[in-house]
């Protein structure tokens, strides 16, 4: 183990997988010679050289399709869209296409691809490099959606996604890449796509997060555990396939759900969460479940803190459900 | 590449009426109602398929449209697999999943239909990044018509494959009609082959002749199998039946769809291998009557064909 | 009233706006001469000309932003994407662009733009011309979302919906087009948006229905009456915002809730409705909420009819619901 | 139109001057944590904005891009509410809630700038669309840079609007990088203005030299504005600082970088005006001290202007 930023631990994570296996290449705009715009490949350009490390033209629709059309001829790309506001221009590649090409072709290939993308405010990049936009493509059947809350995670997520035969959207927050935390040295270090992990066991109340939140929750769990308010923190990693068990399990035990995410909270994954719940094991319930997400706003420019959710969100909604007896 | 020989006339001229004859066939079980969906044929525009996959190993690939029967058959798809397909079996290529829009057999390098106008010009470019990538000499085909030129992933794409020096061709179709409007609603110019400039590309144009076709292919094919990189080809055709099967183009009027019609690259090639002795009629009617028992075979084997249960439409959706 | 196909009642309610507002004009595929791949602008061509009836190439992105510019400079543009599916193509234009046009240029000025697509299978056009997609624009901050249930709701909903100053995403069903049903005559007939319609009055199980599956709802509602089961069915009508009151108010009447769309189950509208009533009224509920939507596929061309949800499957859902006492 | 009198080559002498002080104080409060998000500055490519918007009335339309102040000063925005909404406060164009990146006034025809390379192209398109529409003579200006040239948007849109004809001038700035990366990645040609044969419409070329500009620019908005349709103008540029204000240019090289400096539309014109005799150095002194004052009053107003309270969050989504 070593301390190492999260931006790092996916650099360790693409230079591993790049290693281990010739046919995994990046690309994307900025990510050879510049090193990608948040530094995710770094020095990769110089070790891999050109072929491998494709720098593209802004065409973010194209180059996301080329990609898929690489996969299916057995290669295993690994796209970066630089934010994901912009793949708002490769929808029909991912949804239409990717998403698709396994199933629709009578599963004649696989589709190994990882599309990366870093998500949410705190730039104050203003209202089109800020959006947090999983719930799309959790909607759609086809694809994998993974969200990595720490350096260590990251790493073994996106090794994971690498290796995955289909295709995963696997989403950053950008105000993670500078954090710290310890991650294991060496290739094998890997964690299963679809397992959630309990972050923190607690008996009062579980809070289901993903990404950033997973860390804001663990340090309203810490507060509150000051105010005597258990908490205990699930945080999905993998939100497309979720792991319903991992989360029925805590509400099982502790009775009371709040879910948070950045995101928007209007139709967000929070929903998804909830509504299994309220459909699978409502009797489990011994309060409302509470969700935290982002207003329905626009990402404000000077008002990005007031904006975000964060601790005092995740503690006002753990309250809120022990309100009741 | 030389002239093509005799033998090699009369197997286009065979390829081409085995798709004309194909697509006849599904004209009619379509309005049968034995096939659901939509159905696109490219009847009249038969010969760009043959003439480019004339030169392609079942290694390259090639990827089509909803119009693309043509080139899945030139490229060797079976029509008993494909047929089942598109009757929505088991058996079909994509196990009854997709149909006539989503046609692929990537063990042929068919690397398949798209839905999405502009969409499939991408993949196919990645599969010739692929290729070189993998340092192989095999090439890829992007097929698509005059409509989809105006899509952006067109333009992102020759772009792409051009600073990437990818080994594609770009085939368009140019048949003068995108669904119901015609080239003027889509484009100022005339000659789609000529924005291959805008990527220091070099741009085609052959007539709807197979010969033509071939030999024009052939250079482009050529180019980049040896690494010179991607080559715009734009293939002057026309429409014969409407956008889909069903569209009765009114919009169109009866005189220009005869003037269409009028213009048969089966026929001026049947013509042509007649005047020079190289057909008989004894000839064209064994491969007629080849061709039709083939595809009646084939429609038995699609109707025979199970469809896929309930239980099996959940699987392989991930691997 | 007289009786009117679905597909002409969108067409009427055109007709009326661009008589009586000369800013409205179409713009799309084939929208023109042609009159619409399904007909909604039949004869609109020959009555208004080539200046309010446009055809354009194929080119998605670029035709969306464009009716975006010309909305922002007072026009108010109606513009038809063919297949829902092909709006993946539009994305970056209405969610980057047209959703905050207004917003985040501070209020300058309104956008007022429909965004017509019809969705859903029926037609076995396959896996890339039967999505339904609703629950992505109902994520975006600054769209309006609007689903029509029938002939009569369609007319009504998209007249309100061209002459309403905020962005519209008008989504029709496929299998609706060619649905006969009683339409009032003039040009006075207007459906707010932002409210629900409660289609059938009941007391025993509260559905929440949205486009065909309303129309399946108030089947399944005709079929359980005759089983002594009381169904009242809401139709949301506008998804975003969508008439919480409406919704809980039938709730808080007959305490259990079934949701049912066409659009796949995991993370569709339904999760934001089953999600609000676990979080605002769990209380109401007497037994868990049920979802109807389509399974975690591809929509697939020959299984197409399995696939699709329908009447029994919510009958399967409101019995469900009706199992607790 | 004929040549520039001496007035108004020493107002756009002014008006260049103008956007590069702005910039650069941009650049220093922003340096001191005063502007948050990203700032992207265009010193070193003052003359194009000066160049089209002299043709420019009120009602004529303009987008941006994220290195777009240099047309909203050109186009008549007023610094102290620029300068306000970059620094995020309630009185500034946009309410403080977008910053650099969003700047507008629909009142001045600036349509705003945009986040998303390639994004505002179509937008702009829809102004001209809008002005057609209505029969005024209005025209509109799509600004870009060479890398948004490979985006989708590009091609769809230029295609649109010369199949439609529109009014409007699509003016692409080429400074030869795209954020890290050069000319070579993006494209194999080196004159993008070639593209514009793709859709029957004129391109045009000109260097970074305000009159040169101004007076191809006077041609396609003349040729917009009589209803002839679009045209592309490319402008020959070099951008001196990093693609975004910190971006310390290490993938470039120091030399490349003087290089470019090394080439200034803003000294090169003084030179010409002061040999000339059009403007002496006491013209240039007061020029200066106006601007310096007029930027330390904007600066100053921004400032002291609230912050949006968060309760203004919320207002405003909808109508
Ligand atoms: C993105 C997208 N937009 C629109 C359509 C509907 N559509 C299907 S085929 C077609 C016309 C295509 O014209 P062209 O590319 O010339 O091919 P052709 O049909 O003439 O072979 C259109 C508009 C689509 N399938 N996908
Ligand atoms: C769709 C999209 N992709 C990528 C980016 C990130 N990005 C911002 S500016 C830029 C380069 C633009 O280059 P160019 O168009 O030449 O303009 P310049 O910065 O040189 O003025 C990129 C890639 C973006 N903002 N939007
Ligand atoms: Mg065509
Ligand atoms: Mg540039």
């Amino acid at each position: 183990m070593k301390d190492v930023r999260y931006i790092f631990a996916i650099k360790e994570a693409l230079e591993e997988e790049m290693e281990r296996d010739e046919s995994v290449f990046l690309l994307g705009e900025d990510v050879g010679l510049a090193g990608g715009s948040f530094g995710a490949s770094r020095d990769l350009f110089k070790k891999f050289g050109p072929r491998r490390v494709v720098d593209t033209p802004i065409s973010e629709a194209s180059l996301t399709s080329m990609a898929a059309g690489a996969a299916s001829c057995g290669l295993r790309p690994v796209v970066e869209i630089m934010f994901m506001d912009f793949v708002t221009c490769a929808m029909d590649s991912i949804v239409n296409q990717i998403a698709k090409m396994r199933y629709m072709f009578g599963n004649q290939f696989s589709m190994p691809i990882v599309v990366r993308m870093p998500e949410g405010a705190g730039l104050n990049a203003g209202p089109q490099h800020s959006q947090c936009l999983e719930a799309w493509f959790a909607h759609v059947p086809g694809l994998k959606v993974v969200m990595a809350a720490n350096p260590y995670d990251v790493k073994g997520l996106l090794k994971s996604a690498i290796r995955d035969d289909n295709p995963v959207v696997f989403i950053e927050n950008k105000t993670l890449h500078a954090m710290k935390g310890q991650v294991p040295e060496g290739a094998d270090h890997l964690i299963p796509l679809g397992k959630a992990d309990v972050k923190r066991q607690g008996s009062d109340v579980t809070v289901v997060a993903v990404s950033r939140l997973v860390n804001e929750a663990l340090r309203a769990a810490a507060d509150l555990e000051k105010e005597g308010v258990s908490v205990e923190v699930v945080d999905l990693m993998t939100v497309q396939p979720w792991d319903k068990e991992a989360v029925f399990n805590s509400v099982g035990k502790t009775h009371r759900l709040v879910i948070a995410h950045e995101a928007t909270k209007q139709f967000g994954i929070g929903a998804e969460v909830a509504a299994s719940v309220a459909e699978e094991i409502l009797d489990e319930l011994d309060a409302p479940v509470m969700r935290v997400g982002a207003p329905f706003v626009p990402i404000h420019y000077s008002l990005e803190k007031v904006y975000v959710p964060g601790v005092e969100d995740v503690k006002k909604a753990v309250r809120a459900t022990l309100q009741r007896a | 590449m030389g002239k093509p020989s005799k033998e090699t006339m009369i197997d286009f001229y065979r390829r081409m009426v085995r798709i004309r004859r194909a697509e006849e066939k599904l004209m009619e079980v379509f309005s049968a109602g034995e096939i659901l969906g939509f159905l696109h044929v490219s009847i009249g525009q038969e010969a760009a398929p043959v003439g480019v996959c004339a030169h392609l190993r079942d290694d390259d690939y090639i990827g089509t449209t909803h119009r693309g029967h043509g080139y899945a058959i030139a490229k060797g798809i079976e029509l008993k697999r494909a047929m089942a397909e598109l009757f929505g079996r088991r058996d079909g290529y994509c196990m009854g999943r997709s149909g006539s829009m989503h046609l692929a057999d990537l063990s042929k390098g068919i690397m398949g239909a798209n839905g999405i106008v502009g969409g499939g010009i991408p993949i196919v470019a990645g599969a010739g990044f692929a290729a070189k990538y993998k340092g192989t000499d095999q090439v890829a085909v992007a097929t698509f018509g005059d409509g989809a030129t105006n899509q952006g992933t067109f333009h992102e794409t020759l772009n792409l494959a051009s600073v990437m020096n990818l080994p594609v061709i770009f085939l368009c179709e140019n048949n003068g009609w995108a669904e119901f409007s015609p080239r003027p609603v889509h484009a100022k110019i005339e000659n789609l082959a000529d924005r291959a400039a805008s990527y220091g590309m070099p741009g085609v144009i052959v007539k709807n002749d197979v010969i033509d076709i071939y030999e024009a292919c052939g250079e482009a094919v050529e180019r980049a199998r040896k690494g010179a990189g991607p080559t715009l080809v734009e293939v002057k055709c026309d429409r014969w039946y409407g956008h889909y099967v069903g569209d009765a183009q009114k919009y169109r009027g009866k005189e220009k769809v005869d003037e269409a019609m009028a213009k048969d690259c089966i026929k001026e090639f049947e013509a042509r291998l007649l005047k020079e002795k190289i057909l008989r009629p004894a000839d064209i009617e064994k491969i007629e009557t080849d061709i039709r028992s083939e595809l009646e075979e084939a429609v038995n084997f699609a109707r025979q064909c199970p469809y896929p249960g309930p239980e099996e439409m959940a699987a392989g959706l991930y691997v």
